[in-house]
């Protein structure tokens, strides 16, 4: 067990695509420590579903969320102290279903906080109902006949959300999953990983995706040229897809100057005319 | 010093200026050192529709309108109609002529404004001139007021005034004459005003909120003095998005609140719960109208006592607290921020719109502000669920080498989730533990106010102010108690009241308070006095109502 | 007809199919004629851990699991380690050779299986033939019960069982022979399961619903039924999203049902005060687990009875009743339905982990199950909210050539919006009279359940079965008094038992529900036997507590 | 007062972009009596703002929904009852703020509802603070100093998440949105209406859009299409921009064949076994 390992134990279903994503932000905290994000920055957020164990296990400080509401938390922690870097773990039905509002609205603020989707397509931890991104036809327990209706495109969504990173990677390419871990830390902004999570008990995807995915020479320079990446059919592209210098979300109270209760006082009195 | 009381009642057109015109008054009787009390009466609506307002204000202190006005300024026909039998036996109506037929004198309010640009949007500056000419204000004080109140567009405003002025004066002369008071330098403030000023006196971070009325004019003061108070202020998409992130800021150590009205604060209640569990220090405004859903948007109810009492899934320690008055909205605002962060639990403070939106001028002293200081973590091994005698682990904020962990999941010591059956039963204990160390901490506290003395009535949140102008108006001798704190509900100074049968004044339909009363300390009242149109009582009709009874 | 008990535990990891098992187990009690009672104690989890499932079985009526078993197959050590000291004294613990270590008989279960693909996946069917074979079964009675059973991949299967059937007769041979019973023609149904089927019987007609634990499985039963049933499902993409729908749904007629656990319960609450003010009858099945927040979602708990007593906010009718046994389930779903059209507003049916996941058999008569027939409109003008003296406006669907507006506003009798103050009051009003007609009804109906006689204990919910389950097993002569209406609660009824000082028994950390026997029907408990560690009482346990008190 | 006017006093400021729509969906209603679509069978939805109103002034049958969720009462309507045309009127801080979950699940299942948007960008009835649609730098009483970040684009965000039929009209130009307004009606299938309406008391946009709105020749003719006119900055197109024959979401249990309570009772009892 290493330094960044709890005492928790792992309950994972073996072969769960989510191991891949605890070993990359491992690499990526010790890589981030190299240059200069301490872990003590470092505050992570997660959701509730099989994603969201991922907080028992890594030892950073944190903030284990509602189903949905990872983003908002991980945004709040964000707006109350921007010297934090404030990563969030979602999952594909706590991300895009409950919770999609809250996704639209960190995008759209270019917040700097950063999300990763542990992206299996299912609802995994209560036992494999269709989730938002499932493909069309998908047989879970709440759809028996197959789902009625299209995935949503998470990259889409988040791009034309106005995400100014946004990046793909799989949980069975582990060092460019670390790459991209820390490339959208790094990020000033809001910045988006959709990591591809095979779901070995309910939606095992390893089979499917082996064979389509294929690295991205170079990432898309406009948001066209990224929508456009995100509407291929055929292959699935992985690495950085989009990545802006737009400014992000800023406090207008600067936190710097945080008054002392005698400042405040004194301010209050004057507003009271006193 | 004998009660020398004065209202006004302006009424018009949403967007002609009612309610600063009546803003404008206050200003000036307070400047007289009078007591003042404003109401606003307003429709869910922008432009037309009817609102009115009005300003009672006496040379001793004043806790709400008077229905009877001695001066009331018709903008349009409408408010004529609704409000000619509002006049009081000395009293004045004055009307808009051209626009409004009626009984009472005619000043020619949009006549001369139909010479400027914008005519409609000028006739609340005319009403508060007819104001100051009909209490013999020199045309020189006038002036200086007017451009004082209307900074904008001052050279038309002017003119427009001193048009309205020689006319009312040629018209109806002084008919007035309200005595100066002593209550010098005092402020005026909406009960929404001294909550934010209350809070930001405890130091508050920030305020997030989603518009709705009537709590939304926290949202726009504190965005308007955001840099002023230190206080960062953030409209989220939606209630749900505005208390998680509220709860995130509090993680972080950053003292945090929510304003809403029962619809927003229904959809936090996830959240409510969340901070129950992660132990957040979560202040919530609850700020009432009349329901259920949509209900009425823009007036004023208690129907949401049960509500506020019976938020979140789940056991643990909360608190509800409803201030009587401005200015006890102020003190409670600091009180309950300290609360909440001592006991890290979450905490609502209950009002109405009566509150909310009316105000009062006060003097405050921001040195007795509570000023939050939680128990924090000092050295060794931090556990953030450290279980204690009393319930309450120590604080760590981030950035820390040591972990500091919140878990919406059960969870041991170290803030890891757990199934474990000891662990689960050890948690819950905490969190009862915490309840009665907050119990014992309030039973040290002032959590009922009582007033006055003789036969028992008793009231809480706004209608408190109507209880007591009903008693000062009226020379009813009578005890007012008012229990401040709701939940946990101060039974070891209610119990004292176990044997009384009191009058219970509420604004709800169904008896809500007159309900805990007798469930939570076993107080039956003899009489409950209920009202539930929207309005707030009229101190006038509730004094009848009381002398009927005790 | 003496008693002859017996229960069987089979523990195992998550994935095992340590349920199967015992759900075969508790179909082969079953057709023998006895009664059943099934407990599936599982964790948050999908692959590993521990869980472990317990089939109680007799003669007679049995309402809980025993947690002392005849017959512990131990698939992996953490079952033997947690649960080898549950062995009753004429029991047998069956360990999985080269698994397992410990005392007891070793049967080659994953050996055995090792031999075939998947070998995790066939030990449930492995314990489940231990069990066969302990208990002397003829090996073709065997085989047609592993066929009907473990239909999938038949041959490996029958193979490996047959193997272990073999092995079990050699090792331990037969050791039990409990004896059939009467209780034939019987049907193994979860509490879940049987809400899912009284709601249908009432004619249900949409089921919303967004998964959560322990609601889940009601989801599940309809949308794998959904066409047999006439039940259209939909799995919507949040419980905001679902009580909406539903609710819009009703406004056409169609009878709709949402099921959900606190969270999301939470999360609806606005959508209920909007059921509240525009009468919609909307039904909702809230399922308890250990709160506050995410808590410990897969165990059970009775703390959620104020949140479910305190939906809402603003004035309205609302019916909340908790069942007691499974059969109770299926009745009261079809009960709730009816009440909630004929009094159109919202109704919830509280229960909970132990009462929604657990199994037992029972004979259930669809013809005395309730069929909602709502008040409809017959002629002349339609107004959706017609004053009426028992405040129950007819209904009338679209499509219509009359205007049906149903409105989250204040409205008048149309369902135009309003803002006049005598409308509000007459609205208000309305509401309140149909929460007293709601009550004319309950008196007259069936709203708490006694059994027995003797010193009294109050019990609700699925606590109930285990204080019932107690009294059994341990003889004592008690009156137990379950409310099964909470809300309105049914004071007609209890106040009788005012002067008693009954125990209270329930699965809450603060006494929430003798609480509520103390506000509402003034009973103050003796004593309250509380459990909240996630884990149902174990009635042998329970039964020694009840003896110390009564 | 004509016969789809209630008596209910209007309330909306002299000027306000409302009327128009107010008087456009009157005119499509006759046109749709014409083709057969009675106004007993169209039923309307209407989120909380001053967009909402509507429902007090028109004359059909309909639900007055909470604030945000007017999308999701017209989908639970339909759902039981798919013989009716349902139609629902949003604001953009309803439809986008509060409720944009439910805007984008009815897009992406397709499902045969129409929605009118009262894009005022702006709340009107809360007294004019920023909306998800206001321009970056508005100033409302929530944003004295003007908002952070940019708008979302209604039409992009629909048109990915899976609607079947855009488009955009104009309270100014009548006969067009009522043209438009049957046509979204009469689509099977999830049908929006991009209405730019301005708010005279707190964002009076008619003079920014007057010189900027232009008629589209044609429908797109792909997603692609339609997503690169919806970039476009210079011009606001109106009329229709896309339209397409996705299978619409479809009842699993026939609606037609609503069982009877003997027929139910006959299928409980064999499931039961008895
Ligand atoms: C408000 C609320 N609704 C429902 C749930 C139940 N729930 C827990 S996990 C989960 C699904 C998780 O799916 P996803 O987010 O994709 O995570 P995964 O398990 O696939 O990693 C649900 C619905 C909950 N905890 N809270
Ligand atoms: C849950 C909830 N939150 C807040 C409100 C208050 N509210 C009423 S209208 C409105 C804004 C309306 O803006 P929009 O939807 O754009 O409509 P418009 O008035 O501009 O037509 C808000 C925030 C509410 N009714 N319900
Ligand atoms: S259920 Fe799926 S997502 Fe969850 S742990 Fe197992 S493999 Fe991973
Ligand atoms: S405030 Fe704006 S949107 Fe509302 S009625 Fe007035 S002009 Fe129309
Ligand atoms: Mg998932
Ligand atoms: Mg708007």
């Amino acid at each position: 067990m290493d330094d960044l390992t709890t005492y928790a134990s792992n309950t994972w279903c073996v072969g769960c695509g989510d191991f891949g994503i605890f070993q990359a932000i491992k690499d990526a905290v010790k890589r981030l420590e190299g240059l200069g994000i301490g872990r003590d920055r470092l505050i992570m957020t997660a959701g509730i579903g099989c994603h969201g164990k991922i907080f028992d296990y890594l030892a950073l400080s944190g903030f284990y969320s509602l189903h949905g509401r990872a983003v908002s938390t991980a945004q709040g922690i964000k707006i109350a102290n921007p010297d934090l870097s404030v990563i969030c773990f979602e999952g594909d039905g706590s991300a895009f279903g409950e919770g999609i509002e809250h996704l639209i609205f960190a995008a759209k603020r270019n917040i700097d906080v950063t999300v990763f989707l542990h992206h299996n397509s299912v609802y995994g931890l209560t036992t494999g109902q269709a989730s938002p991104l499932s493909e069309k036809g998908f047989r879970g327990r709440s759809t028996p006949r197959g789902s009625q209706d299209p995935p949503l495109d998470p990259v889409t969504l988040m791009l034309d959300s106005g995400a100014s990173f946004i990046g793909r990677g799989y949980t069975a390419k582990l060092p460019q999953l670390t790459d991209l871990m820390v490339k959208a830390i790094l990020h000033k902004g809001f910045s988006f990983v959709d990591i591809i999570q095979p779901c070995v008990s309910f939606n095992n995807t390893y089979t499917k995706y082996a064979p389509i995915v294929e690295d991205l020479d170079r990432p898309a320079s406009t948001r066209e040229e990224a929508w456009m990446i995100a509407q291929r059919k055929d292959k699935v592209p992985l690495g950085v897809i989009y990545g802006s210098k737009e400014a992000p979300w800023e406090r207008q109270v600067p936190k710097g100057g945080q008054m002392s209760k005698e400042e405040r006082h004194k301010r209050i009195r004057s507003l009271l005319g006193a | 010093m004998t009660s020398d009381p004065f209202t006004f009642l302006v009424g018009g057109k949403a967007g002609e200026g009612v309610k600063s015109a009546a803003g404008s008054a206050a200003d000036l009787f307070s400047e007289m050192g009078r007591h003042v009390f404003q109401m606003d009466d307003y429709q869910s609506l922008i432009r037309g529709g009817h609102n009115f307002s009005m300003v009672s204000s006496d040379i001793e202190p004043i806790w709400s309108h008077h229905s009877k006005a001695d001066l009331i300024v018709c903008l349009d026909q409408k408010s004529y109609d609704l409000h000619k039998e509002h006049v009081s036996d000395r009293g004045l109506v004055v009307l808009n002529e051209g626009a409004v037929e009626g009984e009472g004198a005619f000043v020619p309010l949009i006549k001369e404004a139909r010479k400027y640009p914008k005519p409609e949007l000028r006739l609340g500056l005319g009403a508060f001139t007819v104001l100051c000419a009909v209490m013999g204000m020199p045309e020189d004080d006038l002036k200086r007021i007017l451009e004082r109140e209307y900074p904008k567009d001052r050279e038309v405003n002017l003119a427009y005034g001193l048009s309205i002025y020689h006319a009312t004066n040629e018209s109806v002369g002084q008919r007035f004459d309200p005595r100066p008071g002593t209550f010098k330098g005092s402020r005026i403030l909406t009960g929404n005003e001294a909550i934010a000023l209350g809070a930001a006196s405890a130091g508050l971070d920030v305020y997030y909120a989603y518009p709705m009325t009537p709590s939304s004019s926290i949202l726009h003061y504190l965005a308007a003095h955001d840099r002023d108070l230190g206080v960062e202020v953030v409209h989220a998409e939606s209630e749900i998005a505005v208390i998680n992130m509220a709860i995130g800021s509090t993680y972080v150590g950053a003292r945090a609140m929510v304003g809403t009205s029962g619809g927003g604060f229904a959809l936090m209640d996830e959240a409510i719960s969340l901070a129950g569990m992660v132990e957040s220090p979560i202040l919530s405004i609850l700020s009432s109208r009349p329901g259920p859903s949509t209900g009425v948007p823009t007036y004023t109810a208690q129907a949401d006592l049960d509500f506020a009492l019976g938020r979140g899934f789940g056991e643990f320690p909360q608190i509800v607290a409803s201030p009587g008055s401005v200015e006890e909205a102020f003190y409670l605002a600091s009180e309950m921020l300290d609360l909440v962060w001592r006991f890290q639990t979450p905490g609502i403070i209950l009002t109405e719109k009566h509150l909310s939106e009316s105000a009062m001028n006060v003097k405050l002293d921001v040195e007795r502000a509570s000023y939050p200081q939680p128990l924090m973590h000092t050295s060794g091994e931090y556990k953030r669920y450290s279980l204690t005698d009393n319930g309450i682990s120590p604080l760590l904020f981030p950035p820390s080498p040591q972990m500091i962990k919140w878990n919406s999941y059960e969870h041991d010591e170290a803030g890891i989730t757990t199934e474990d059956a000891g662990t689960i039963e050890k948690m819950a204990d905490k969190r009862l533990a915490k309840e009665k160390a907050l119990i014992r901490q309030m039973i040290g506290m002032r959590t009922v106010n009582t007033f006055g003395g003789g036969p028992v009535i008793m009231t809480y949140g706004s209608t408190t102010m109507s209880v007591m102008e009903a008693l000062r108006i009226s020379g009813i001798e009578a005890k007012v108690i008012q229990p401040v704190y709701l939940r946990p509900f101060p039974v070891w100074e209610m119990k004292a009241y176990m044997k009384e049968s009191p009058v219970v004044v509420e604004q709800s339909c169904s008896g809500m308070f007159a309900r805990l009363l007798r469930e939570k300390a076993g107080i039956t009242a003899s009489h409950v006095i209920r009202r539930y149109d929207g309005r707030p009582f009229d101190p006038k009709e509730l004094s009848e109502r009381l002398k009927e009874m005790i």
